[in-house]
């Protein structure tokens, strides 16, 4: 068990990832020489060589497509799209290409490729450089996503992904880079689709992902002052996402909340909510009530981006909501 | 007015008839089957979309005989001679435009997305210029994997309008891939000549990138496979190469396009330039004729074939979204 | 009132629209000479000559970005992106420089643009030409998006979104353009954000778009039949939605089923679900029911295509299932 | 090496004391904010990410002389020159680097997404290659509305490998745009030196679209205003123009960077190519003391004002994300 920080985690699953597949390729803007704009790849150059490890022209579109082709040509690539607002240009390549081709083509081919991008707001980066955005791919047939919360997770859900025979989005809020925590030495894959309970509880249900677990255990820590016992989901996946895991915790306290980062309207949120609203309707005892963040772009002033973060105040107040 | 590159075509080693007569067996196949599929269009048997290449044979057969199995190509919305060329199955071929759980793609794919993984046949492709970063990442693929081959990608003259050209060239000349970028320069994109959209010239374009590039008369099967072979083999050393094929687009866009934008007097002289055409021209009557009544057997056998597919199911489509490791959400 | 095909409406709102303001131009790929790929911009060229009504390259990321310069100059350009999959390839102009220039430069100017694009399967178009994805639009912060299910909602529509001045998206189901309605005479501007009520009802709510609308009404013949009253809502808008629309319905009939071609999973319906789910669920007496389309891309085959379609018949089954 | 395009530099009209110290003047607005903006990065009192253009000044500078209020820029992440130089007032400059209500853009878009509508300043841009399609639609707009503007595009060299590029260009040469296409070609893109990453070359890249393009010394004030106010003309006139302007960029990429991945050597020769001091070495003593202590009292002055700023309000943000006709939903 060392402690490491979640950036570090990324880098040490890209580099096991890289020793124990010669197919396993990385490329991106910045990734090789400059070690990454976040410092996730750093070394990675050094240890694999200008071969496997490349730095790209700034042409997401087609950093993207070529990850399609170089996939089906037999490599695992490993993208990186260095803010996640950028993949507006690249989505064609995304959605079109790497999504369809397992199906349109009949199942001849898999397209194990993984896009790293990282979102979320919380380090000034404005409008075009903090949204989160997962609520576009999850919505695709034959992406998957994912989102972890914490080093560990990180390091087992990548090492999933890479080996992963499906293009998988792989979600990195940016403001957890520098986070410490715990990775097991003898760290393994974790697999996709199964949430992981962060904290028991037997009121309410809360569910997150990403950064916004942290958000929803700090507020859990506050409820628990005031007797109320929360339990925190954290999906790790969100396409798929654990319908059942979900399912049962909201059996056991008949109360749910969603939390995320990206703004609530038409947000991954939705989705988890109509689905409790449909398989889960028997089980609620109150409305569902979703926390995210309001329905406008990131601004540049500080103040203002830190009140449009989600935060615990905001998820302890929507689970006493859940609660009168 | 119709449209013939000039290029040199004077008798060489590489039109010796007997390679002639294959080029002409396999374009021939190309447009019987093409022709066969217009009628089945028209008669119902053939839904969706398609769009014929009908006139542009001698680019992909030409080009597709300076290729190894192991080489690769990503094609576009216009796909069924890049697709047979590269040696797709007949029978899978008609199975899948027709629909068919035994078409290539099970059907899901049909004319405008038919692949075959195990000719090296990227897949036809709905979005234009989306084919070209594919090709370079199946470019990527033969370099890191040292497999030897290259990689393909077939565009057409409107496609050059999409950025996607660019960020490719830049690209595979800064990787040195092993990949050739087809033009199939019919002059039109959908229903506007390209003239109306594209101010462009490729062979300046691809020279900004420091990419040899040639342009060959795209209706001289010969001539498209004399080139070819020479520009296969420097992309196979890792200098990626643009060839543009001057050709023409005799049907319309796609089938049930009435082509009315289409200058009547131009389309009259589209027959000058039938690839076909010229090419029996220089082989013996015989020749032509014994391979035209093999081709037409093979046609009408994969038909006959095809027409005995059944219905895809729902079901088994839908478990192929996502590999079989998992099962899929929703 | 005149009998006019679905298609014919929007070229006429096109039309008066131009007649009306010499700021509206049109342009994308062939829709001048050769008057649009579906014939909805014919005559248009003709009528207000080259430099208002012109064809582009095959440039979608182009044509976009032009836009929205070309709206802050002070034109209103109406584009078109010949199908919604294409999008893909111009989500950078849309999402981070259309939706976002209002707010990012402090209000100093609108993206008076409208963005019009078909959507939807039911053609033989395959994978890469069928797709819904609205929902993608929907999540940005500073679009609105647009969806009609008859010709003079089209009309109507269409003209506030032309004169509107932020940008709007403005979804068209392919397959309804042959469709026949009613165009009133004088037929003037409609608001977006307020929902139609297509048919009325005490039973169950039906919320719809697009060609949904239509599927719902089918649904609700068949179950008049069987004694079932429901009251099919077209939305017509869906960024905004009229939630204070479907609310009052909801009040009424105490169940809900949404409708749309979209794949259900993340789609549209999830935010109508879960946002009833919020503040409709004291109103609700049974689980939210979605109709949508399964979690796999359109196939070529048409059999397959037709069994992905949503249809009158599963809708009955979802009210039914609501009134179980 | 530091980056010094030959350019003729003789004695002209336009080198003429009185105009090249209004340059060396505006030149030096830009340099002092951003001096003063990289101490106030350094202190926390400006927050975000900033990219500061020091080194790069004669560019904006020398191409906005040429420009009229009514004409159009669409600028980049490095956007600090183009804004002022066009006219951004300078206490609202640092109100909105500051992140202040009262900025130009209410404190919403900072660094990064500076714009002022009022002197045609379309606002920098965080995403690399967009502000070229955005400055293509400002130029139709200028054409349709006959307004007799150009609209200009200023773009890095690393955006050189975007499709837009690509497609602006067509675009641009296509419908005889009044626009201009500034390439502000510093070597680098964040921590790569474009020489890595982009094997185009720009010149003939415009020269395949049939566009007009020239190198000017980007270091070099004058040559940069008189290499502009030709190609404005022209494209003034429909004729779509490249300039390509050969500069340095002397800071990080953003404020933070220790720039490592740089060689020293070359780090030590960049004042010898500074414009400011190539410019005041062509002016008197006393006339560049003067203008000196004019343009630091108007820095201090403008600086002391911003922060009397007051922090932006979340509800009156978010009231702007739509226009106020409607009330947005959500
Ligand atoms: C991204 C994208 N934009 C537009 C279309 C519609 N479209 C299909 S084919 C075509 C014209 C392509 O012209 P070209 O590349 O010359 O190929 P050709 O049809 O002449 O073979 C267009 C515009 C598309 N399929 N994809
Ligand atoms: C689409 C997109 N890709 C990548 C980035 C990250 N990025 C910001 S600036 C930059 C380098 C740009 O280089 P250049 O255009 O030469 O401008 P310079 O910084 O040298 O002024 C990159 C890669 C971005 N902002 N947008
Ligand atoms: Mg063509
Ligand atoms: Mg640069």
């Amino acid at each position: 068990m060392a402690e490491t920080r979640f950036g570090k985690a990324i880098g040490q699953a890209l580099a096991d990832a890289m020793r124990d597949d010669p197919d396993v390729v990385l490329f991106g803007e910045d990734v090789a020489v400059p070690g990454g704009p976040f410092g996730v790849t750093r070394g990675l150059l050094d240890a694999f060589g200008p071969e496997r490890v490349r730095d790209t022209p700034i042409s997401e579109a087609t950093i993207v497509g070529a990850a399609v082709g170089a996939a089906i040509g037999g490599l695992k690539p490993v993208v990186e799209i260095m803010f996640m607002d950028f993949c507006g240009i690249a989505m064609d390549a995304i959605v079109n290409q790497a999504a369809k081709a397992r199906f349109m083509f009949g199942g001849q081919c898999s397209v194990p490729m993984v896009l790293r991008t990282p979102h979320g707001a919380g380090v000034g980066a404005g409008p075009q450089h903090s949204q989160c955005l997962e609520a576009w791919f999850a919505h695709i047939p034959g992406l998957r996503v994912v989102c972890p919360s914490n080093a560990a997770d990180a390091y087992g859900l990548l090492r999933t992904a890479i080996d992963h025979p499906d293009p998988v989005i792989f979600v990195e809020n940016k403001s957890l880079y520098a986070a410490k925590g715990d990775l097991p030495e003898n760290a393994g894959p974790i697999p996709l689709g199964r949430l992981r309970v962060a904290r028991e509880g037997a009121d309410v249900t809360v569910v997150a992902y990403g950064a916004a677990v942290g958000t929803a255990l700090t507020a859990a820590d506050a409820l628990a002052a005031d007797g109320v016992s929360a339990e925190v989901l954290d999906l790790r996946s969100i396409q798929p996402w654990d319908e059942a895991g979900v399912l049962a915790s909201l059996a056991k306290t008949h109360r749910l909340v969603v939390v995320h980062e990206a703004v609530e309207a038409f947000g991954v949120g939705a989705e988890i909510a109509a689905r409790m609203a449909d398989v889960g309707f028997d089980e609620l005892d109150a409305p569902i009530v979703r926390v995210g963040a309001p329905f406008m772009p990131v601004a540049f002033a500080p103040n203002v981006e830190a009140a449009y973060l989600p935060g615990a105040a905001q998820v302890a107040a929507a689970v006493r909501r859940t609660l009168e | 007015m119709a449209r013939n590159a000039k290029g040199g075509d004077a008798a060489s080693a590489a039109d010796r008839d007997v390679e002639l007569l294959e080029l002409y067996r396999r374009m021939l196949i190309v447009r019987r089957a093409e022709e066969r599929l217009s009628q089945m269009f028209a008669d119902g048997e053939v839904p969706g979309f398609i769009h014929l290449s009908i006139g542009q044979e001698a680019v992909p057969v030409g080009v597709c005989a300076a290729l190894r199995l192991e080489d690769t190509l990503a094609s576009n919305h216009r796909g069924h001679g890049h697709a047979l060329a590269k040696g797709l199955d007949l029978e899978r071929f008609f199975l899948e435009v027709m629909g068919r759980a035994e078409g290539v793609c099970g059907g899901r794919g049909g004319s405008m997305h038919i692949a075959d993984m195990g000719v090296g046949m990227l897949g036809a492709n709905g979005i234009v210029g989306a084919g070209l970063p594919i090709a370079a990442g199946s470019a990527l693929a033969h370099q890191v994997r040292r497999t030897g081959g290259v990689a393909v990608a077939f565009f057409g003259d409107g496609a050059m309008a999409e950025g996607t050209l660019h960020e490719t060239l830049n690209l595979a000349a800064l990787w040195h891939l092993p990949m050739l970028f087809v033009c199939e320069d019919n002059g039109w994109g959908e229903f506007s000549p390209t003239s109306r959209q594209f101010t462009g010239d490729l062979i300046a374009l691809a020279g900004a990138f420091g990419i040899d590039a040639a342009t060959v008369d795209g209706n001289d099967v010969a001539a498209v496979a004399r080139a070819a072979s020479k520009v296969v083999a420097a992309a196979r050393d890792g200098c990626p190469q643009v060839l543009r094929c001057v050709t023409n687009r005799v049907h319309g866009h796609y089938e049930g396009d009435p082509q009315r934008y289409r200058d009547p007097a131009d389309l009259e002289t589209l027959p000058n330039h039938d690839p076909l055409r010229r090419c029996a021209a220089k082989l013996g009557a015989d020749d032509v004729a014994k391979v035209t009544a093999e081709v037409e057997d093979r046609i009408a056998a994969a038909v006959a074939a095809a027409r005995a597919g059944t219905e895809p199911d729902i079901a088994r489509a839908r478990a192929d979204v996502y590999s079989p490791c998992e099962a899929a959400h929703g």
